[in-house]
């Protein structure tokens, strides 16, 4: 394993510090815990916050700023934050309307989101969740710790933030990450694994010839392991799950959303995204807005995730409204 | 032999150790089913709570278990650090003002903090989690503490039952946590929550014995 | 070696009808030889042409759009494009004020734009061409190749771009262009090496504990390989070389562009970026502008580049002039 | 025996076999010392040549060079694109409207072709280039087609002299192309371009003796 680092345990620190230093127009950190937050904050309008494990940059740093997200808090790599951060973070840009956790679903994640609004709602300070879900390739259940949140995260932190922007109340606010999350779905999968820093060699490995298919993004194995296939079986296979799942259904206006996992040059995520046109177009379902790139990574893990998000109008016009944060930039 | 500060105080010495010792093998656990970080979260957490109690000024055995479990919970993130951080803070609420603990003290607050482990984590047993070392061993506790006897014969016979809970989790297909998310996949994996639990708890009784 | 991928011959065109279907509202490809051609062109201004063997994406069809390229013509991998290919673009975006070919200092793109210049100005269509050749871990000299084009290729593509929108001569553009070059200096270095889909297997083999430092963006062998050494040393040793080639100085403002190689994750880059600051800082050089990310790459390689580019205040307003290109995009 | 149409698109099926075959060894030893696609690059262009000329109806032996040296120009990309391209379409000028070309007209002809690679690539000698092949394969053609020889036995000659231009790139230092980044890392490498430059008139040998 080599990386670009200087001391192990120093590498989100860093990071962030390079963060802010790059923008520190739209971001600044917060003065004693690990936090991104909006360089303009508070706002009086409700405080957008999310946060997990470090290693899927830029969510969810670089997802902070106009539009978006009002804080982000990371933890260490691939490990929740804990809840002193969530506490502080929501303390230092909460301007007076309520907080809105946006919460990936991991048990870890959960739990510590969960004790930092009990600490917070304690001293009066109105805070909402919503644990993001979308993840198809993990069987749902009452019994099991459920889907992960993965690729939808991005989508509904940037719907949101725009729905916070425009001065929605809480209630609204969460309404909206609810329907995102009711309507997006996604599906991962990986060539290589990737190496926690700290642990010092690759989670797993993978043969020359074979995938792990259901990936999460902590380099966890996926479901399934299986032969390589051409890019346009993969994504037929992957694409089709997603559809099948919602459903989604000929008519059905989506944003597409191809993601690298943070290995994949971008020439593979175009030439998989015409594979995903092909496919959504022989559906007759109707890209209405898109997304190609790196955005909810897992270190250098080679691989992408598809995710569909279904739209209707409120949701396009809050995904057209502008947003300028270090990674996502529009219509300012 | 009740426990004192100064005995709790090497308690978590010892646990501190075995957690930093195990760190490359709880790790190589996590890499199978998980996500690679179960012994660099847990190393994080108790070196931290190690220097925090080394450094503090105690009069009651439960100062040093909330110390613990507040810098766990502060510093270890994901799912093992509410979890833990919550064992230790119910057990050092149970504790109250105590200034010594007998091993009826220490089986009750046990329990108490398995129950919030239990609250927080919504695991079952068999989910293949901490929660499979943490149950049997409190029975086994519970059942010689009864028997009157002392904390280190109790925690002899807690930590036996937790080893054999962790190997039973073995074949188990993961509910909660990470492992889940594997399905069929996780099947012939030991847990490394319910590994950590073991370590600590045989940790924990070296510590009570110098 | 695992790619996402189809037909191995098939990865330049289908990346870039998925580039195109993604990017419909600025870009639209040519419909008989392959070239990302600006969705509104031609217009009234020189136009602006790039183009090199892919592989590096988002350069250069990515830089294609209002206020930078106005065509970019891709090769194979890490192949430079033919001469049909610069002609035929030319011809379907100039508007009349003449063509700016924008060409890495490769031998192979050298004399494949020379030859399409040569071709345009047989019809009588003004052309004028800048060779990039920014990199300082090549010993220049007459007698040889000379250095190779890098990352200050991006910085040059945004500057010219902006300032032919702004409707100069060609001879202005040029000299802009010339004057980027002139002040730019790059270098770069790998921990992998990446593998030609073509080829099938990466193009040489580095030990888990060195790396080649000197790199270029083909996969080709760096200068030197030396140990590992922790980020900041690197950052040193490559800012270093730069700072003394060009030489900056002491109050100097400049654009500082932290590139990764495409398999290198984020979280890395910016803890480079802030070491980058902390080196520019000590030696009193003024970040006035900054791009961190991947923007000029080599397939799935894992490494960096560092550029800078000694500002006036002409380029920095070049540089701050809006730019919508799926890429790269702020002010519109 | 002189080159007739036919045999001139005999010459370029022969040497696309010959590239083709050895694809993946130019590709080996450019990446060593370049960007690992010259065996890709000559490969796609001579296949598409072949394509052509296949399809081509011909009366001059210029206009089956004049097709490849097209082709290869439009399709090859990178350095050798442009420069066999060249080579081709000097040569197809100079042969004119020949229907067939002897000796003489073959070696000047290579000789016209080279000049136009010096005037594109400005390499010298020595400076680790297929310059190295075809300057020598030049002198020694030229010298057998002067005594009379005809051209089977002047391509055997510049075959022999590209052979030893060849291995003479292995200690040099690059001064042209992709590997002259690496400075002093390239000695001890072979040329690819001086490698294709043998193979080809090797194999166009071959496709003359049929
Ligand atoms: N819901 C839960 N209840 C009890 N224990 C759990 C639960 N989820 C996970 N665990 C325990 O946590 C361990 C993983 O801890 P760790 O690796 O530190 O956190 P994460 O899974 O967030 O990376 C698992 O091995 C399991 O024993
Ligand atoms: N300036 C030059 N003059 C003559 N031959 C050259 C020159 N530059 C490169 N070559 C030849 O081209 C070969 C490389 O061709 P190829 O790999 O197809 O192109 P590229 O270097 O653009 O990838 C080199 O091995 C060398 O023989
Ligand atoms: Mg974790
Ligand atoms: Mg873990
Ligand atoms: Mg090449
Ligand atoms: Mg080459």
């Amino acid at each position: 394993m080599k990386k670009l680092m200087n001391k192990v345990d120093d590498i989100v620190v860093e990071s962030l510090a390079g963060l802010e230093a790059a923008h520190c127009d739209l971001v600044k950190l917060h003065p004693s815990i690990k936090a991104v937050l909006r360089a303009d904050a508070p706002n009086c309008k409700v405080a957008v916050i999310s946060g997990g494990g470090s290693g899927h940059e830029p969510l969810h740093g670089g997802f902070v700023g106009f539009g978006m997200l009002d804080a982000a808090c990371p933890g260490e790599v691939f490990t929740s934050p804990t809840p002193d951060q969530m506490y502080e973070a929501a303390k230092a840009v909460q301007g007076g309307k309520g907080v809105l956790f946006i919460v990936k679903n991991y048990t870890g994640d959960v739990m510590n989101f969960q004790m930092a609004a009990d600490m917070l709602a304690g001293e009066g300070i109105p805070v909402a969740q919503v644990v993001i879900d979308d993840d198809v390739a993990v069987q749902d259940s009452l019994y099991t710790a459920g889907r992960r949140g993965v690729g939808g995260t991005v989508l509904a932190e940037k719907i949101v933030g725009a729905m916070a922007e425009l001065g929605a109340s809480l209630d609204e606010v969460k309404a909206v990450c609810e329907k995102v999350n009711a309507n997006v779905r996604t599906m991962g999968m990986a060539l290589t694994s990737c190496a926690v820093p700290a642990a010092g060699k690759p989670t797993f490995d993978l043969p020359e010839d074979e995938m792990e298919i259901g990936i999460g993004i902590h380099g966890e194995p996926g479901r399934k392991r299986m032969k390589m296939m051409s890019a346009k079986e993969i994504v037929e296979m992957m694409a089709g799950a997603i559809v099948n799942d919602l459903p989604f259904s000929e008519g059905d206006e989506v944003v597409a959303f191809v993601n690298g996992m943070g290995g994949t040059p971008l020439i593979e995520l175009y030439l998989l995204y015409n594979d995903l046109v092909k496919f959504l177009d022989a559906k007759k379902i109707r890209i209405a807005r898109k997304l190609v790139g790196n955005y909810i990574t897992s270190l250098e893990m080679q691989g992408f995730s598809i995710t569909l998000l279904k739209l209707d109008s409120q949701l396009k016009a809050l995904w057209d409204y502008p947003v300028h944060t270090p990674a996502l930039r529009w219509g300012k | 032999m009740p426990m004192n500060v100064e005995q709790a105080r090497k308690v978590f010495e010892r646990v501190t150790e075995a957690i930093i010792s195990h760190k490359e093998y709880l790790t190589e656990l996590d890499s199978a089913i998980g996500d690679a970080d179960h012994g660099i979260n847990m190393s994080r957490g108790f070196t931290k709570a190690q220097e925090k109690i080394k450094a503090g000024a105690y009069t009651e055995v439960g100062g040093v278990f909330k110390d613990v479990a507040m810098t766990l919970m502060g510093s270890v993130g994901g799912a093992s650090g509410p979890l833990y951080g919550t064992l230790f803070m119910r057990m050092s609420m149970k504790f109250g003002t105590k200034q010594e603990v007998d091993s009826a003290d220490f089986v009750e607050a046990f329990e108490e903090g398995l129950k919030g482990i239990l609250a927080l984590g919504k695991a079952q047993l068999e989910d293949k989690t901490m929660v499979d070392a943490l149950t049997p061993a409190l029975e086994a506790m519970k059942a010689a503490a009864s028997n009157g006897e002392d904390l280190p014969a109790v925690l002899e016979k807690g930590i036996a039952s937790a080893e054999e809970g962790m190997k039973r989790t073995i074949p188990l297909v993961a509910k909660k946590g990470r492992a889940s998310y594997l399905g069929e996949r996780s099947a012939g994996h030991q847990d490394p929550g319910a590994t950590s639990t073991f370590l600590i708890l045989s940790a924990m009784l070296e510590g009570l014995r110098e």
